[in-house]
């Protein structure tokens, strides 16, 4: 299915999906705010996909804005910066933004006010006459890593490996989950940045062209961008305005809208040849390239109803939530709920204590009537909704009935790592099924158990290994035992000076070497390994 | 031997190890001739005859037979012994021998004389497997004949309708009308219906096991033994 | 070593065979002259519900004819016994005449006597619905006894109807199918007989006992 | 009579040397149940079902011998992955075995009140103690299945059972209760208007 | 030819074994826990049932009836029978380990189906020809095998459902049965006579 | 720890009760026809068939040891009764209606769990049940008020239903045998339709008032479709699936086959193709499913009615393929998005 839209380009349209109230004009109201620097900056140091990263810096260093306070570790990971000035105060475990509510190590900086500058790396204004790799290093060293919400290190996004070739580029505009509207601000105010920043990715990748996609309820920023694009001149590039519909800022229901192309099921974009990056990501990409700064802050929105007023922020990372609620005007009522990310995506906080990393999007105070009805889930009816609005085009109701059952490998068989934890199913279920919990209990089950198999498997090789070993040692004690018995036994032969005594203790002694033969036939398996 | 394993062999038959309720064997005829209770006593008896019988003869001979062909030989005694109470039946009780019709013959498929065989007489001496092939045989006919008494009385309203097949015709009397009004629930007589009540009576058994083990709990755990247990 | 395992097999299994066997030949033996008279009793039985022993003197089972009558709807021979009193024609009996009723055929045993009044019919098996058709069973009502002492003319040919249809034999409730089959069976075995009368009595009778192999 | 029983036996004679000739034609040894029932156990090799270990019990339930609910430390998914494996019922957890353990456990050698007896270096059914006669033990955390069977033996006590911290890496989603009223109290906001 | 047709829609459908005739009731409760290996079970029955209706028929027809041994029908055919099962389970363990893993564990479960004998019974009953008993035998099959299929996904539902505790296992899936049955009732009188 | 919660944090508005008052709401106007076809009966049987399906459910519900809420406002037993009660005679004696229910409630829906586990549907359980056990009564209806001379008030309606006597016409006089079963019967007669339809019983296309009954019971049934509480396969499907092969047998022999429409307007198709094989608990759930699964039930109410005992076949091929769907939809899985073709066949 596609319909025509742009002049020539036909968008397709995913199966399922929602047509959700998107609750985006709250916070569009007003113009991002910079909220300056916090006295605490807490910076988790797993604020990536990959190997966490490892500190530089010691409790009691005193850090300049921009430098380095810990180093990748491996080839997927990301650096972190120092966002501002001052004194580390100390490198502990502190709580992060995870649904586990676990603790993770983080550096924590005293910031002394001045946010002085340390010295950075020469800038790199005109890139397209860089080497790439360099433009590679340069990225990797900034830390930068997905700011859609997946947090994978951007760099190796964009190293996609000799054999791939990239032929589309595409940029992620689309930011369809309600409330959310930090990239639509920053198209609207910093569209120049993130155009440059999607010159440098295309000339590292250098596609054939380059789509960027957002939603029609950003006319806006449709319009800014626009604008931007035509005064960067770049060729083969073009804007295209998507219809609004939840997830189509998935990255795979992305590229499917503007391509008519699927990922395949366990393969990333890079294997069909498109590189997919948000908006946000480019824009931090343009800054490092061109001005040589490392990522330290990022743009967010912050709203729902239990504050006083929305508001897009630019902060910087590490600041903590509260603080930046204190900025922009504080509570109205007690939140009911407090998620970070969107209603249908987020991470439930257990209080407003958690400071802001690079994947935080979005920070939401519920009101008591925005939060969600406090109904048990009741029997599901088979209704079929949640099949109609996957975007993978799963079974929902199958995926949430064998999970029940703890038959895992049913589920695996209807595909559950297809699922994109998208959340609509659960939305639209009249039952109030927790479905999208079931699919992660079951996720994390499985691998689990995976675990646990190969963890068995060691056990169980460890195990024959030591039987094999305390069989052998029991045959070598036999057969010592019985070396010394008839040691003895010649002994004893040697002073018997009977002939006749010596004939038959001599037909005796065949006679048992050939039953000791037997035996040891017998148990072929005691001296094998 | 001891007695409490005899105790073991006859409880095991009756309710424990049920065949018809717990291991959901020897199902067909138990379904097919139960719609009345009549006719599930007469097949149960033919059954439990000839269970008492193969399981003798499997114990006696278990040891003369080589594996590959046990299962022709197990078989072919059972379909012998089957024979012959066919044979009786078509001779003394010709009535009921025409109701019964092929369930008679397919006593011997009936899973639970092989599988007797194979489980229990295949490994015991004689005596046990004759008392556990009585046992299970008798088990077997008391399902057999509530479930006909349950369908029957439901689906018709009548109690022993058709006794004068087994006892001839002086017992035509013992047929009881519950209510003459009673307007019957043709379901239960017809297949449905002996699904459905079989269904009921492993839940009755289920509630009834229940309901022992419950009890049977909460007096193991008045005695203290366990403490005891758990500090040594 | 091998060839002995396979030849102890086959000796075991025979050897049990000839025991099994002997077994079920010996019984067969004992049982083998009541299963036959069970089996004569039985179909007298049933023979004798319609027409009464006193009335004849003959073997019914010995002095029957085997026939196809297409008439009577029968796809198979139907059986007609002939009962005699002092070797004079009492009455015939034919099993089973067929008719087609709401869920399959109808098997009908008919007896006539020799003047064309109905000795009395009997259902030998049916597939009407429980509870509305199988009340042409005498085990559930008494309907098909009604149609004893009827002849061609009682009544008359107009009235050989049920009464829904406006003739005198009643229905069941909701159940019209059916007694209306049964009644036209019934009738045109009537007419068959008063035709084929004299051919009916005189042909000479079969000696292949064809009663007693349908009895199983 | 005489033809009735000779043509059984002559069938039954000839169906015997059939099978004779086809049990010695296509012999096979080896069970390989037993090996998919071992996969299914979790090795922990602590012998609370009452076997010496997991591939006993594994050949124990394809013989049909034991029940397929002995293995605490398998719980309720090891059960159900049984009973998927063998088409039967799955059971709830023979209560005379024990208890299923949510918590993982791995064995810590107090390692200043070690005497190095080797006694719990004996005891180890997968060799996850290091350490020799009069030397301080310690246990290899990765390789310990927690079968605390290195316990009893030690003479000084100095052997514990600790629970297997959770981490990031290890943390599991819990399953939904199907209440969805639980857990939903509020976060603590420190500031309301 | 219509008649060979009716044979297969009054066998699969109007008398199904299972439902209607209340044959090969133990197999169709005991492996029917799973799709996959009622599946497996429908194909090796239906395998056996043709091949134990043809070949009783023929012992019928050129051993029991030229001598007149009639009455020993049930020991011939169930000798046949379990010959014909247990020679093809040895063969095909040997022959193609792969049907076996699909079929193989189902055979000797076969043999004390009642259907099989049923089978034979029946089509001596009604005088059926040789391809009459092919077909009657294949036909039966296939309805076994259809409705144990059926069964089995309904089962696989049923098991994840709320049932109450006394009725979990056998006792709704006798219930699941009637209710099949009482559908399958739809088909009385399809065939008539 | 406290219990986690897990996205989304939002929830959609529809819920199960409104779902079923839906439904009750679109059987409003085929209800209403009904009265003013067919009587008091209806409103009756409706009423009692209610009572006695929460009453069942509240009883197994306590025992069960389960809250009554929300199982019994939930509406899905009202949904249930209604459905039950406009599908038999309004003359069925009250025990009846009180036995269906109580089979449909206790052994088809509470024994696996309640709403959402049962495989069959309990309202055509529930009838199936009693037209085997009592074929006459539930085939026996009162002719449509347009053909009959005498109307059957509220006090007649509560006498025949209570107290099981009839009028002093007497049975014969105020009940006929409902149009298909007259149209079987003609047709075992070896009549010729044409024959058949002289009778004044006949409409357009099915029999005076029934194919009225038939047209309101389609409007209830495209306003759910509009509000997409059903979808478009499952009926579609199942009238596709009796025209087709209704029209395959009419244009070979009109006279012997009846006509696709009066098939479509007869007994129970147009309820059960928009109220009962949608029933979204006992059917597939697939798309590709669902298109078979209605299908199948068309092709099998026709078999049925044509060649089988029974005079509509709606209620068993519903059961039929209840029982049929957990393995159509096994086999029917969609693709997945990023999957090849031909992955799950
Ligand atoms: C576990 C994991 C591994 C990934 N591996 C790669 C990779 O090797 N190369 C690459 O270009 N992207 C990789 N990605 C990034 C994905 O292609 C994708 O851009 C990212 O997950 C964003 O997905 P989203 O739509 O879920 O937010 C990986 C992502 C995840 C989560
Ligand atoms: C359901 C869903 C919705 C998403 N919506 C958006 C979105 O609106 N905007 C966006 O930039 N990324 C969105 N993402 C993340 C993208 O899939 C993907 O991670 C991102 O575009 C990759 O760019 P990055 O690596 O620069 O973050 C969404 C992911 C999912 C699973
Ligand atoms: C399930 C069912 C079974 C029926 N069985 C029979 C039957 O066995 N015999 C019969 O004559 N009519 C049977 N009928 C037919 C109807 O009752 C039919 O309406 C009746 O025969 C017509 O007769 P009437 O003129 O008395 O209304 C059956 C109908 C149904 C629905
Ligand atoms: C569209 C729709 C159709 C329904 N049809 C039926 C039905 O045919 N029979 C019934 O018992 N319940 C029906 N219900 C109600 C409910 O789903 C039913 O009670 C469940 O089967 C009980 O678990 C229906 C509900 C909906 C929403
Ligand atoms: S939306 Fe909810 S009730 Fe409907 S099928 Fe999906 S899980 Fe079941
Ligand atoms: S959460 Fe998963 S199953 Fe649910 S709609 Fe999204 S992708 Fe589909
Ligand atoms: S209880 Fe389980 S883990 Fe322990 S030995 Fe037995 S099978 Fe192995
Ligand atoms: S160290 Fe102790 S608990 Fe761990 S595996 Fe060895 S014996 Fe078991
Ligand atoms: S009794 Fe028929 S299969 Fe077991």
């Amino acid at each position: 299915m596609s319909l025509p839209l742009t002049k020539n380009r036909h968008l397709h349209r995913f199966h399922g999906g929602l047509h959700l109230p998107d609750h985006k004009l709250e916070s569009t109201l007003l113009t991002i705010l910079d909220v300056g620097v916090p006295p605490l900056l807490t910076l988790p140091l797993q604020q990536h996909i990959g190997h966490i990263a490892e500190p530089v810096v010691e409790v009691g260093d005193q850090v300049m804005k921009g430098q380095l306070i810990a180093r990748a570790e491996g080839f997927v990971s990301a650096p972190l910066h120092a966002p501002s000035s001052g004194r580390i105060q100390a490198i502990e475990e502190r709580p992060f933004p995870h649904p586990s509510g676990l603790p993770t190590r983080a550096i924590l900086i005293e910031t002394d006010g001045l946010d002085e500058w340390g010295p950075l790396p020469e800038p790199l204004p005109d890139f397209e006459q860089t080497n790439r790799d360099l433009l590679l290093e340069r990225i990797r060293w900034a830390g930068i890593v997905g700011l859609g919400g997946a947090t994978f290190p951007t760099s190796v996004k964009l190293s996609p490996g000799k054999n791939k070739k990239i032929h589309t580029l595409i940029l992620n505009g689309a930011e369809c989950e309600p409330y959310i509207t930090c990239d639509d601000m920053l198209m609207r105010e910093q569209a120049e940045r993130i155009i440059t920043g999607l010159a440098v990715i295309r000339h590292i990748l250098s596609p054939n062209e380059c789509l960027i996609g957002i939603e029609d309820n950003k006319p806006e920023a449709i319009a800014a961008m626009r604008e931007a694009l035509k005064a960067a001149e770049l060729e083969a590039t073009e804007i295209i305005e998507i219809p609004t519909k939840y997830p189509s800022g998935g990255e795979k229901q992305l590229i499917y809208i503007l391509t008519g192309e699927e990922v395949p099921s366990q393969h990333i974009p890079a294997d069909i040849g498109i590189v997919c990056h948000n908006v946000g990501t480019a824009a931090a990409v343009a800054d490092a390239v061109i001005d040589g700064k490392p990522l330290l802050s990022r743009t967010l929105t912050l709203g729902g109803d239990a504050l006083k007023q929305a508001q897009n922020v630019h902060s910087p990372l590490g600041a903590s939530i509260h603080w930046l609620i204190e900025q922009i005007g504080g509570y109205k009522t007690q939140a009911k709920r407090l998620v970070m990310g969107g209603p249908m995506m987020g991470v439930p906080l257990r209080n407003d204590d958690y400071p802001i990393v690079k994947g935080s999007n979005c920070l939401l105070a519920l009101s008591p009537e925005q939060a969600p009805p406090e109904e048990p889930a009741r029997p599901c009816i088979r209704c079929g909704e949640c099949a109609r609005v996957c975007p993978v085009e799963l079974l929902p109701q199958q995926l949430y009935w064998h999970t029940r059952a703890k038959d895992f490998d049913e589920v695996q068989s209807y595909d559950l790592f297809d699922c994109i934890e998208c959340g609509c199913c659960a939305y639209v279920c009249p039952s109030y099924i927790p479905l999208v919990q079931y699919y992660r209990y079951a996720k994390s089950e499985i691998w689990s158990q995976e675990e646990e198999k190969k963890k068995a498997d060691l056990a169980r090789q460890r195990h024959e290994a030591r039987q094999a070993r305390l069989a052998r040692l029991e045959h070598e004690r036999k057969a010592r035992l019985r070396k010394k018995k008839e040691a003895l036994e010649k002994r004893g032969a040697g002073k018997a000076d009977d002939p006749k005594k010596a004939a038959i203790q001599a037909a005796l002694k065949r006679v048992e070497a050939r039953k000791a033969a037997q035996t040891a036939t017998a148990a072929p398996n005691g001296d094998s390994t | 031997m001891t007695e409490s394993n005899y105790g073991k062999i006859i409880r095991d038959g009756l309710w424990n190890n049920n065949q018809a309720l717990v291991a959901l064997l020897g199902l067909c005829p138990l379904l097919a001739t139960s719609n009345t209770a009549i006719n599930g006593l007469g097949l149960g008896l033919a059954t439990t005859v000839v269970l008492l019988l193969s399981n003798t003869t499997v114990s006696t001979i278990r040891h003369w037979v080589p594996p590959e062909i046990r299962l022709p030989v197990f078989v072919l005694l059972i379909a012998s012994f089957v024979t012959a109470v066919q044979l009786g039946l078509h001779a003394w009780f010709h009535e009921l021998y025409k109701v019964l019709g092929i369930f008679i013959p397919l006593i011997v498929t009936n899973c639970t004389i092989i599988g007797r065989a194979e489980a229990f007489a295949s490994r015991n001496p004689v005596l046990p497997s004759a008392l556990d092939g009585l046992f299970i045989g008798l088990g077997f006919t008391s399902v057999l004949f509530t479930l006909g008494l349950l369908r029957e009385l439901i689906g018709q309203g009548t109690l022993f309708a058709q006794a004068h097949l087994m006892f001839g015709e002086g017992a035509r009397g013992l047929t009881i009308h519950v209510n003459e009004d009673y307007p019957g629930l043709l379901l239960a007589v017809l297949p449905p219906g002996a699904f459905i009540g079989l269904g009921m009576l492993i839940a009755i058994k289920n509630v009834i096991d229940r309901r022992r083990a419950a009890s049977a709990r909460t007096v193991k755990v008045a005695m203290p033994v366990r403490e005891a247990n758990a500090n040594g | 070593m091998n060839r002995r395992a396979i030849l102890l097999a086959g000796l075991i299994l025979a050897g049990f065979a000839f025991a099994g066997t002997l077994l079920v030949v010996g019984t067969e033996r004992l049982t083998a002259e009541r299963i036959a008279q069970n089996q004569r009793e039985f179909l007298l039985k049933s023979l004798h519900e319609v027409i009464p022993a006193e009335d004849m003197d003959n073997d019914l089972l010995t002095d029957h004819i085997v026939a196809p009558i297409p008439e009577l709807n029968s796809r198979d021979d139907i059986m007609v016994f002939r009962a005699r009193k002092q070797g004079k024609p009492v009455a015939v009996i034919l099993s089973p005449v067929v008719a087609k009723g709401y869920g399959g055929p109808i098997k009908l045993l008919i007896g006539i006597y020799e003047n064309g009044t109905l000795a009395g019919a009997r259902v030998l098996d049916h597939q009407e619905t429980p509870g509305l058709g199988d009340q042409i069973e005498t085990g559930k009502s008494d309907w098909i006894l009604g149609f004893r002492g009827r002849s061609l003319h009682n009544p008359t040919e107009k009235q050989w109807k049920v009464k829904r249809d406006g003739g005198v034999f009643d229905q069941f409730t909701g159940a019209t199918i059916t007694p209306r089959a049964v009644v036209k069976a019934i009738h045109a075995a009537l007419t068959y007989f008063t035709t084929h009368k004299e051919r009916l009595f005189d042909a000479p009778a079969e000696t292949r006992h064809k009663a007693e192999e349908d009895d199983d | 009579m005489l033809t009735a029983i000779l043509a059984m036996v002559v069938l039954a004679g000839l169906f015997g040397l059939l099978l004779g000739y086809a049990a010695v034609r296509f012999r096979i040894e080896g069970d390989p149940i037993v090996d998919q029932v071992d996969a299914l156990l979790p090795q922990t090799q602590c012998g609370q079902c009452g076997y010496a270990g997991c591939r006993p019990y594994a050949e124990a339930i394809a013989h049909g011998e034991a029940d397929i609910n002995r293995c605490p430390p398998g719980g309720e998914t090891g059960i159900i992955a049984l009973a998927d494996l063998l088409g039967r019922d799955p059971l709830p957890l023979d209560e005379e075995v024990g208890e299923a353990q949510e918590i993982k456990l791995v064995a810590v050698i107090e390692e200043k009140d070690c005497i190095g007896c080797t006694l719990c270096l004996q005891a180890c059914p997968v060799d996850a103690i290091l350490g020799a006669a009069k030397q301080m033990h310690t246990v290899i955390r990765d390789e310990c299945t927690g079968c605390e069977l290195c316990v009893p033996p030690c003479p000084v006590e100095c052997i514990k059972m600790v629970p297997l911290e959770p981490d990031l890496s290890h943390w599991k989603w819990p399953a939904p209760d199907d209440s969805r009223d639980a857990g939903l109290a509020s976060p603590n906001t420190s500031e309301v208007a | 030819m219509t008649e060979y047709a009716l044979i297969l829609v009054s066998t699969i459908l109007v008398n199904n074994f299972v439902l209607v005739k209340f044959l090969g009731l133990c197999p169709f409760m005991g492996v029917s826990r799973k799709l996959e290996t009622a599946t497996g079970m429908g194909l090796a029955t239906t395998f056996v049932l043709t091949l134990s209706s043809v070949c009783s028929y023929l012992a019928n027809e050129y051993l029991l009836v030229p001598l007149g041994l009639e009455y020993l029908q049930t020991i011939t055919f169930i000798l046949v029978i379990a010959v014909v099962v247990q020679f093809t389970e040895m063969a095909m363990h040997k022959t193609s380990p792969v049907l076996y893993q699909v079929l193989g564990i189902y055979l000797p479960l076969i043999t004390t189906n009642c259907a099989v004998l049923g089978v034979a019974l029946l089509n001596t009953q009604e005088q059926h020809g040789f391809i009459e008993s092919a077909l009657y035998g294949f036909g039966a099959a296939v309805g076994f095998s259809l409705v144990l299929v059926l069964f089995a996904a309904v089962r696989e539902r049923v098991a994840v459902a709320d049932v109450p505790e006394a009725f979990q296992g056998n006792a709704i899936a006798l219930i699941t049965a009637g209710l099949m049955s009482m559908a399958f009732m739809g088909f009385s009188g399809l065939v008539a006579g | 720890m406290t219990t986690l919660v897990s996205s989304p944090h939002d929830w959609g508005r529809h819920r199960v009760q409104q779902v079923m008052l839906q439904v009750l709401l679109a059987l409003t106007p085929g209800i209403a026809a009904m009265f003013w076809y067919f009587g008091w009966g209806v409103l009756i049987n409706i009423v009692i068939a209610t009572a006695s399906a929460l009453g069942a459910e509240a009883l197994m519900l306590r025992l069960r040891e389960r809250p009554l809420q929300p199982a019994i406002t939930d509406f899905s037993a009202v949904v249930t009764a209604v459905l039950f009660a406009l599908s038999v005679p309004p003359t069925l004696p009250w025990w009846m209606t009180v036995l269906g229910m109580l089979f449909a409630i206790v052994i088809v829906k509470q024994l696996y769990g309640g709403l959402g586990y049962n495989p069959f549907n309990p309202a055509m359980a529930a009838y199936v049940l009693l037209l085997i056990s009592y074929p006459v009564a539930m085939t026996h209806w009162l002719p449509p008020s347009v053909l009959s001379k005498e109307t059957i008030d509220l006090f007649d309606s509560l006498r025949i239903i209570f107290g099981g006597t009839p009028p002093a016409s007497g049975w014969d006089a105020i009940t006929m045998a409902t149009p298909l079963d007259q149209m079987r019967n003609g047709l075992g007669q070896d009549m010729m339709i044409s024959e058949i339809r002289e009778s004044p019983v006949w409409g357009d296309f099915g029999a005076k008032g029934w194919e009225w009954v038939a047209n309101w019971y389609a409007l209830g049934g495209l306003w759910l479709l509009y509000k997409r509480v059903i979808g478009w396969r499952i009926p579609v499907a199942m009238i596709a699936g009796l025209v087709v092969i209704a029209a395959l047998f009419s244009l070979g022999n009109p006279e012997s086959y009846p006509h696709p429409l009066f098939h479509v307007f007869s007994g129970g198709i147009v309820l059960g193709a928009f109220f009962i094989a949608t029933d979204p608990v006992t059917a597939s759930t697939t798309p590709r499913g669902q298109l078979i699964y209605g299908f199948l039930i068309g092709v099998l109410v026709y078999v049925i009615r044509t060649w089988g005992g029974y005079p509509d076949g709606v209620a068993f091929a519903v059961l039929l393929m209840n029982m049929a769907a957990p393995t159509i939809d096994y086999y029917t899985r969609p693709r997945v998005f990023g999957h090849r073709e031909d992955e799950h066949e």
